[in-house]
């Protein structure tokens, strides 16, 4: 391995400003400051709407796109169905987020890597995971089933904004290796509160590296709302405190994702630096399965997001420009429904446990302690079958 | 009158109680307000005593836990909630250097009466982060009260004296217990908090004993009928309060009995199992029969919810302990 | 005591702007960013600069902060004098950011709060500390020598960022009492990089409470140079994210600095809840008397800075206005030489430490653990006397 | 060839030669670049090794430890500083939840390589957070390897035994040591790593034995000198590996000897000492003439530096203790 060389921060934070700079630094700032609406390419009801700053994707991204949609939505619903049926024990679901989802794992190549958290399912599956292997975490047989390695996608991580910061290490390490990687790194609204996502950014900015922050904002966190958890004029204006521009976006607008997410990806990747997206969008459900939302939030409100739909305004622009036909839409329905059943036979079938385990991967080789406290579970075991 | 409260509703009226009792004493955490907790145990508080009383926080744990610092200081009595024990690991620069801290850098000029409550252990089949036994680290930490409850009155009777408590207090709540229910005198239990320092006798005998804390005793006292069965008669202390450690209830029992097992979920490797496991020998030495043995989570990390049976100290695992106690009749 | 009423929360941060609302997003962002330029009301060569939102505090107040200004550079002259006679192990100097020091301890009134770091010794003096209490802690005999409570200055913190929270707790439990209380929380421009420094501006910001930020960017992080810490347009740039607003300001302009600390305390105490000053200064000196600094920036450098100092400046201003002459001059060199004697005096006396003070203060109320780990010291020292 | 190395010298030796052998090794964190860290133990490095390899960091020890754990994800081989051991309080939750078990939780697919510097102890005059012995907190979580070195050439071997570890490790740093001095054979050295899991007999003897690590070896080997001009021949057993432990070499001492010391600085409650007396009780029961007593700091928030001395492990204060060992003579 080679450690490409040049400094490792960008150092661009100099003295204050001559009045020359003025207009410099008014120039930075709008260059950072996000729009004052959300960018949105499709609106709700499924009409272009021009944008000087993102073009349209083109048809056929739409159209794979609005696949993985369209699945993703059968898999939050089919994941939903199994733990009702007790065959998981808890499923956060990102139903009303699937463009989000979506749009995290299309905007990135096979070589890039993706920091998932743990309502981010959709998105861990479309990026190839094995559905059931992305399902161990939520069934309880192991804290996580897939190998990371196999798509360059990180474990769905649990404890809030803590996985930015891995994110900003595998682009650090990438950037001295030479290597071209991009790194999208997921978070929550309610995660932008943590020292961590601070710290995230701030080194992802000074170090320059190559990592897109894309935050769901769901509007809650639990039951708290975006209001309680920030007065900022939106989550992307913390973008300019780190020295990185910040974008919002229609987070139920899968055209307007690729486009802003592409961007800053591509921009990330010509070395331009980390951003900070947020997309606007909407939790339909409960957090989890375990959660009551009616306890903190109106039907009303609840309401008032359906029409926004992410599927529903593809859908309808994309059959109004004929690039979606009858068949076609039966094709993916086929697909989406092959997906669920294979989610349902996986589930369904037993899965098994070692008791071993616990003591394989706490370290690479065990520990004499290690091996003493299993070899009193085997003994106990032994016993038990006596 | 005698009720019957859930440990949960119990910590519950507890909480209530002394917001009344006490005008300065607020709540406040990650979905404490409106929802009332996601184990329900603030429920209804922002309700009758105002938002002010009992808030959301933005989600950030050193922040609660620092600003918690901040509001002691000038006058009120904070009661915290950490979500889940491993959540509470961003919070802990501020418990360690400051919360624990802080009265000692002043020479007590400035108390810290906040109660910083925490859901731990296992049990409920929860994933990874969320069952933690994180009481060795506060319980080594020098400043801090360190206190778990292990049944429906001690859960009312200890958070009250939690919050009434001059000093900072982990108050640790075993999650696996929030569902178990008794009946208890609120009235008589009202004026007789007096846990801190001190450990029961849960059950009595006098062939070894058995010491715990927290969503051990429980499992414990299985065992200790379960031995009754064999003819073995085992005595249980509920340790209640691990820092201060009532040394002198734990070493009468062992004293008497001349046999003990620690009993802890956490893993064992200098954990407050090790010492106490220490502590004993070193004051009990000339009346042990055997070792003092320790049954505890093994050196892990928590386990998924499929294999977190595998882990916990059960009551067979405890009983083979005591049978190693080296009898005479063995 | 009662509880004021009243939502917690500010709740400002609400849907996305419709486009009738550009204008005041764009007005909010304007009144939330910085100056392009650090406020100045006194350059260097001791001139008034106008500016149109900063008026020139008056000439009593100047003359005021000026003797505070010339005690404090003396306090810190005299303070590593008896560093490097081995009355003290470390002193932390302020030297040339003494500007910020004063007018941190003047902007506030008595009931009013200060939370300084270990940097900001000559502030906590200001504030009317007891000079020898507050250099216990320097001195090494004790953690912190002084009562908070006494004039309302918290200890002087060394886990960095930490007491911003504690700041923001003192400023809600003052809020929540009904207190008109208002909070001056200290940190230097290394310290807005720990998670706690961002938690705390969005827990000021969401709450509402009339805490001042002020950060003193002297430029280095014992060796560590801000264009390391941040790529920024600014650290002030910081403030809108939390949805408040961020000023810059000339550390070494008092004028300045009371003008701008000032208004953000007048703001705060107002209701308009806190605010973020950024102040340009330098650290003249080492980190501390461990440190050598020339091991990580130039002389060169340090001397362009020297034409900047804060005291000069003002001694200029006030002279040429005719409120400074040459008695008044002398009568604040001896008031200064005064309280140097008193440090000399307080600190050569030999302090004596009790061994029991170990134990006294880390409960109300001694364990039964430290009352034997107590009886036990007591019976060695008492072994030791034989 | 041997040479005169402090330890200060032999770490930042043993720095430069693993980044010399290994191109993936990265050293960072807070003022480890130009400075060459507040200690010096980095010194040299950016200068020999360019900036891309030994960097500074923004003031932020969570991102510090978060970013390594990426950079381990992705191939590298990161060394980082926590410049004093209160302040890795900050990064408690990334090294818990994720350094401590990623491995783990992956199934051993994500490997974490990684080295966690913390200069800690006392004994040098330090201020409030700059001498807390922070072992056990680390210790007690289940995926760390823990050690720390007492001598000059285990700072240089261990050090370097660490950064080639397939796993995490936290490398305690006595600050005391730092500018202790010793004569060595680097040559010799530099294939002689072998020391994680094994203790080694500091100085034999046969009355008792001392058991102990990192800064308090030195105390223990000035308590068994002056012992022996007493007659009492102790031996001391330097830990070194806290996690793993080496359970051989400390219960055949204590089998051999028969009494047995703890020793060290943190806080004795809930330890790394306290699981030492554990352990040896629980081993060795039948072979302990006494109890196996603790010198340790006192449960109290580390004193202001005028106060230290009462409060760290002294020669007398062992002395005392080994005098308390139950001896037929006494
Ligand atoms: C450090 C930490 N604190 C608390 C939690 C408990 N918790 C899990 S999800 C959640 C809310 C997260 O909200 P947000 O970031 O908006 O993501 P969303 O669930 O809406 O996708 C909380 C508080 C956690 N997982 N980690
Ligand atoms: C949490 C924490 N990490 C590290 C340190 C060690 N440390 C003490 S001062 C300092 C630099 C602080 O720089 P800055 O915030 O700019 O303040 P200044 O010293 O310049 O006034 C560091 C790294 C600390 N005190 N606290
Ligand atoms: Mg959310
Ligand atoms: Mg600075």
């Amino acid at each position: 391995m080679t450690i490409s060389t040049g400094s490792p921060w960008r150092g661009s934070m100099q003295e204050p400003a001559g009045r020359a700079d003025l207009d410099a630094q008014r120039a930075a700032e709008s260059y950072m400051l996000p729009s004052v609406e959300p960018v949105q390419l499709i609106d709700p009801d499924g009409r272009h709407v021009h944008n000087d700053k993102y073009p349209l994707p083109d048809g056929d991204s739409l159209l794979g796109a609005y696949r993985e949609l369209v699945v993703g939505r059968r898999v939050n619903d089919q994941a939903n169905a199994l733990v009702r049926q007790g065959r998981m024990a808890v499923y956060p679901s990102s139903h009303g987020q699937e463009a989000c989802q979506v749009a995290a794992a299309l905007c990135i190549e096979a070589a890039d890597w993706l920091f998932p958290t743990y309502r981010d399912t959709v998105a861990v599956l479309a990026r190839g995971v094995d559905p059931i292997q992305a399902l161990t975490l939520l069934r309880g047989d192991w804290h996580s089933g897939y190998d990371p390695y196999e798509h360059n996608v990180s474990i769905q991580a649990t404890p809030l904004a803590t996985q930015l910061l891995h994110a900003v290490g595998v682009a650090h390490a990438a950037k001295l290796k030479g290597e071209n990687t991009v790194v999208v790194a997921m978070c929550g609204d309610g995660a932008t509160s943590e020292g961590d996502f601070h710290e995230a950014l701030n080194f992802a900015a000074v170090f320059h590296v190559p990592v897109v922050f894309f935050v769901q904002n769901n509007q809650y966190a639990i039951s708290v709302p975006l209001s309680h958890q920030s007065v900022a004029p939106s989550l992307a204006h913390k973008a300019i405190g780190y020295g990185m521009p910040g974008e919002r976006v229609d987070g139920n607008d899968l055209a307007a994702l690729l486009a802003v997410l592409g961007k800053a990806v591509d921009r990330a990747r010509d070395g331009g630096g980390p951003a900070l997206v947020e997309a606007h969008t909407y939790r339909m459900q409960s957090h989890t399965n375990a959660d009551d939302a009616t306890r903190y939030r109106s039907d009303d409100e609840v309401a008032q997001w359906v029409p926004k739909d992410p599927v529903m305004r593809m859908r309808t622009y994309l059959t109004e420009l004929k690039l979606l036909d009858e068949s076609t839409e039966k094709d993916i329905a086929a697909e989406a429904e092959r997906v669920a059943a294979a989610l349902r036979e996986g589930l369904n079938a037993e899965s098994e446990v070692d008791p071993e385990d616990l003591f394989r991967h706490v370290y690479s080789e065990k520990t004499s302690q290690l091996r003493e406290q299993a070899a009193k579970l085997r003994e106990e075991l032994s016993r038990e079958q006596l | 009158m005698s009720t019957t409260l859930t440990f949960a509703k119990a910590l519950n009226t507890a909480l209530a109680d002394e917001m009344e009792a006490d005008p300065t004493v607020v709540v406040f955490g990650e979905d404490v307000g409106t929802l009332g907790g996601v184990f329900r145990i603030t429920d209804g508080l922002t309700k009758r005593f105002g938002e002010e009383r009992c808030f959301d926080t933005p989600l950030a744990e050193s922040g609660i836990m620092g600003m918690a610092v901040g509001m002691a200081m000038n006058g009120l009595r904070p009661v915290v909630e950490m979500q889940f024990d491993a959540f509470a690991y961003p919070a802990f620069e501020q418990v360690v250097s400051h919360v624990a801290k802080m009265p000692n850098r002043t020479r007590g000029k400035v108390k810290l009466p906040l109660v910083i409550r925490i859901p731990y252990a296992g049990g409920i089949g929860g994933v990874e982060h969320h069952c933690d036994s994180s009481e060795s680290y506060y319980a080594h930490t020098p400043g801090l009260t360190v206190v778990s409850p292990a049944t429906v009155p001690d859960a009312y009777t200890m958070l009250r004296e939690a919050i009434r408590h001059p000093d900072p207090v982990v108050f640790l709540e075993p999650k696996k217990l929030y569902w178990s229910k008794e009946d208890l005198e609120l009235e008589a239990l009202r004026s007789s908090a007096n846990s801190f320092g001190r450990a029961v006798v849960a059950r009595e005998g006098t062939d070894a004993t058995l010491i715990t804390y927290g969503p051990s005793v429980s499992t414990a006292l299985n065992a200790a009928a379960a031995a009754a069965e064999e003819g073995r008669s085992l005595e249980v202390i509920d340790v209640r309060s691990i820092v201060p450690f009532d040394d002198a209830t734990v070493m009468a029992s062992v004293r008497k009995t001349g046999r003990a097992v620690v009993i802890a979920e956490a893993p064992g490797f200098a954990s407050v199992a090790s010492e106490i496991v220490a502590r004993v020998q070193e004051r009990c030495f000339h009346s042990l029969a055997a070792p003092v043995l320790r049954v505890t989570g093994f050196d892990i990390p928590y386990p998924a919810p499929k294999l977190e049976h595998f882990h916990l100290p059960s009551v067979d695992r405890i009983l083979d302990a005591v049978d190693e106690l080296q009898w005479e009749d063995a």
